[in-house]
């Protein structure tokens, strides 16, 4: 099979690795306030993506993504399965092919906009959204993939001290509080695996 | 972790194998164990699906049968099922006359069986279960946990679906039994996953857990372990502040056991609770108590009260001919 | 000691008391908790007795009702029940055809129930269990224990005396059941007697007694925690070697939990268990899976074979109706 | 109601309490190779005589020891029960009153031999009857009351070693083997306080 961009690889496989090599910490996240699955929930559906690699990056930035995004909703489960499957494919759905700097901040807000809308959150409820949200905004500030990624870092790092109103963390109440949200480091990994390969392509 | 297993990556699997082999006599395995179905459909007749992660064991495939689902989806360990699961069920159970799920309310049901409904092809409707009263019910929050009251509404509109109503009529009836039904849950220990391998939280030998869910996240409060009556005594206070006006009459009491509680605790519960619940003035008229909503093998239990009246009361006595509950038939 | 309890010296009459309070509509509680009897009688029919120590519940009050028992009586957790307490449960229940005691073949049973015979003024018979084939059965000791095949016998002898068979037509029916099953248990962990507070016995994360009783006692071997098939394999070949010629045809499959095991593990061993029955010629026919003969809150499960034949498999789906096993009625 | 015999609540008084302040003692042996329930049993039965004490003291010697002997029968459960119940029933029936030594010789053997009947054993096989046995030999022989006391610690210790083909320690096979039998210690602990009793008297 032909690959239509060579970066497309590179970039599933960098996040499907940094996510995967990351799993028994975000299950630990999750087991804090959770349910203890967020690590093997997120790799099931890497690994999907990974077992289905060559096909995808056969086609198109935006056909990739909408396959990738539709692997994660069938093979994640949980909260996070419909929620990164919804992001990944609205992702596929708006992104211009090739990319650009301009389509990028375009359908990444759509994408956001889909994620809150599938979930019926904002940011401020403690969820993978507090990382989602700035990054969108920095993306569109034009900032750099290095810049980006710190942005992810700290907006990750401050879920440690929100309340949650969303997801299962909820449930807890008060007790939420002190334990930084699983779907926000997912979020932060993806981020700066995204950002390193964009950094590297520079 | 001691569990009685072959492996980590396959209890799923072997589990419903076994399920689905030794109630061969009324179920069958979908493709690839997407989900359980009855082995008789009954044409004309709305499908009820339900589903959820797994570890919550015989709910909701041990429900499936006459009387109560057509098809039952296991997500992994506590994870919700994906969509897939869902439509395929659908594809094998919906006669022609519509499909209701029953989901309980956690946002990973929620969406997931959300994004089934938007694919599926025929109609759909769902009855979304939120029994939980240690979770407070803002509209600010995700909003209370469906937990054991869902095997309740099950049998219930289960079945008003064997009399023939229409969808619309058992999303109404769902709806209702669910708004009378009000539930609590203690846990003396936690339970373990399998793909973990340790207890999710550590607790010591006098501390219990009040106010949990049933997949093994911790509750609203860690308390000093009390006596039974003094358990009873909080939880059905907190159903029936909940239940309020409607706390009046005849009502179904079910003790639930977590997993690792034997018959011995949960029928003691069962009295502490029944003497609470009829000293505030409500008529146990049914009862139920067993390990039907578990959180894998966790020490504990939850209790539920639904409000009956006679409509209710008639189709929980309706038969039923499931892996777990079989009365009647 | 986590456990929903009141108070240790209260547990079993707490616990009694939820028990016939939740099943007021087919059980009455005798005087002073003595027995557990069926709310109505069959005049003319042969009364069916049992009984032995609490914490093994369901069994056998779970276990009264049409169908099975007509009375049970319940001794102090793990301690046989006395004298006095079957002879309660016989004047409540005989109607003038006899009484047949169902015992398990522990001694303090045994002679507990002895004594009762020889005090009760009508006829009484007795059919005594013994399937577990982890104790050796020599001339030169107690024999082997009844475990969990007593509620096969139960069951098929109580669907027998429902049809009107007289005392030494059931007394015959029962031995021959008895005669065609077998069980063994293994336990992942230990269980905690209320009145002692701390486990019976200590174990390792890794290991396991095989061969366990329903008493909390160690069993043959300590040995490292196994694989649910390999497990399955060691109690499975057991069974069949003691079955000897016996094992062809037809057969009952029975996981038993032994309390603080989850149905998903259970079904995860009946999975394992029907492979290696049927690799070794037999068909089931029948299964039953669940925690009926518990040991408190141990983890772990038995496995129990019945061989069975036309006759038995007719009464073993004859209809039931008792708190822990119901089937068409 | 008048007492017949003064030596007989002393006599009960001193065998009740000397097995309930053993009871956790019983217990632990039982836990270990049997299930763990030898001093609950032993106490609720020890409880019952103690309860019924006034009424029992009431009677002569042989009904008060008949009576005392139908209490551990209702009363006791498991093994023992059956077993002490005929024990002291047995000792009830065949004993002359006032007692005289050679009335108790005969009575006490009638009444192992009734414990022997009733559990279908014999000495040697790990249990009670370990130590009743050879107690009864050195009654017969006209041992002193502080001899049988020896004899039976003796008899009691010895039972460590032995191998268990009756009662639920037999289910242990081998595992049996260096545990004290629950029973055995019993039967000790209640010939001690006896025998103390009879040496206080002399
Ligand atoms: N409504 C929501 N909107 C946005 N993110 C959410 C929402 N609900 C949950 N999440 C995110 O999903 C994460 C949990 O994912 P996961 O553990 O895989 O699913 P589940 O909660 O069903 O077990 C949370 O940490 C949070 O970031
Ligand atoms: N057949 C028997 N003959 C004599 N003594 C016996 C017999 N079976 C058991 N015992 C005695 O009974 C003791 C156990 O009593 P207990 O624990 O009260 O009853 P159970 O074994 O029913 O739990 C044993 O330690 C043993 O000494
Ligand atoms: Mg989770
Ligand atoms: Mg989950
Ligand atoms: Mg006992
Ligand atoms: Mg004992």
């Amino acid at each position: 099979m032909s690959e239509t961009d060579p970066r497309l690889r590179k970039m599933f496989e960098a996040v499907a690795q940094a996510v995967i090599a990351h799993a028994d910490e975000l299950t630990e996240l999750d087991s804090a306030i959770g349910d203890g699955d967020h690590g093997h929930n997120m790799t099931r559906g890497m690994q999907a993506v990974l077992g289905e690699l060559d096909a995808l990056v056969a086609k198109p930035w935006n056909e990739a993504l909408k396959a990738a995004g539709m692997q994660l909703v069938m093979k994640v489960g949980g909260a996070s399965g419909p929620l990164y499957g919804t992001l990944v494919m609205t992702l596929g759905k708006s992104l211009d092919t090739p990319p650009t700097r301009d389509g990028l901040t375009a359908a990444l807000h759509a994408a956001i906009e889909a994620v809150m809308a599938r979930g019926k959150a904002s940011a401020g409820q403690k969820t993978m959204l507090d990382v989602l949200v700035p990054v969108s905004e920095a993306v569109s500030a034009g900032r750099s993939p290095a810049e980006v990624a710190e942005v992810a870092r700290k907006a990750c790092a401050a879920t440690k001290e929100m309340l949650a109103t969303k997801g299962r963390a909820s449930f807890l109440g008060e007790r939420s509080v002190g334990h930084i949200d699983p779907g926000a480091r997912s979020s932060q990994i993806m981020i700066e695996a995204i950002a390193e390969q964009l950094g590297d392509a520079k | 972790m001691k569990k009685l297993i072959n492996s980590v990556d396959t209890v799923l699997a072997d589990s419903l194998n076994g399920f689905c082999r030794a109630h061969g006599d009324i179920l069958v395995a979908g493709e690839e164990l997407k989900f359980v179905r009855r082995k008789d459909l009954k044409a004309g007749k709305v499908a009820l699906v339900s589903g959820g992660g797994s570890g919550h064991e015989p709910l909701h495939g041990g429900l499936v049968g006459h009387g109560m689902l057509d098809a039952a989806c296991p997500g992994q360990v506590f994870t919700s099922p994906t969509p897939d699961q869902m439509l395929a069920a659908v594809e094998a159970v919906d006669t022609g006359a519509g499909v209701l799920f029953i989901v309980k309310n956690y946002e990973g049901d929620v969406m997931n069986f959300e994004m089934a409904a938007e694919m599926a092809s025929g109609e759909v409707a769902r009855v979304l279960t939120n029994d939980d009263v240690a979770v407070e019910d803002s509209l600010y929050t995700t909003g209370r946990r469906g937990v054991a009251g869902t095997l309740v509404v099950e049998k219930i509109v289960g079945a008003a679906a064997e009399e023939g109503r229409d969808l619309a009529a058992l999303k109404a009836l769902g709806d209702k039994v669910n708004a009378r039904t009000r539930s609590m849950g203690v846990a003396l220990t936690s339970c373990t996953v399998p793909a973990a391998g340790k207890p999710m939280f550590e607790i010591g030998e006098d501390e219990m857990e009040m106010g949990v869910g049933i997949h093994g996240e911790p509750g609203r409060r860690r308390v000093k372990l009390a006596s039974a009556d003094d358990i009873a005594a909080e939880m059905i206070g907190a159903i029936l502040k909940d239940l309020g006006e409607t706390a009046r009459g005849e009502a179904l009491l079910f003790v639930n056991g977590f997993g690792a509680t034997p018959a011995m605790e949960l029928y003691l519960m069962y009295d502490a609770a029944a003497k609470k619940a009829e000293a505030a003035g409500l008529s146990i008229a049914r009862s139920l108590v067993g390990s039907y909503v578990t959180s894998l093998d966790m020490a504990g239990c939850s209790l539920t009260v639904t409000v009956l009246d006679d409509e209710m009361k008639a189709l929980w006595d309706a038969p039923v001919h499931t892996a777990a509950l079989r009365w009647g038939m």
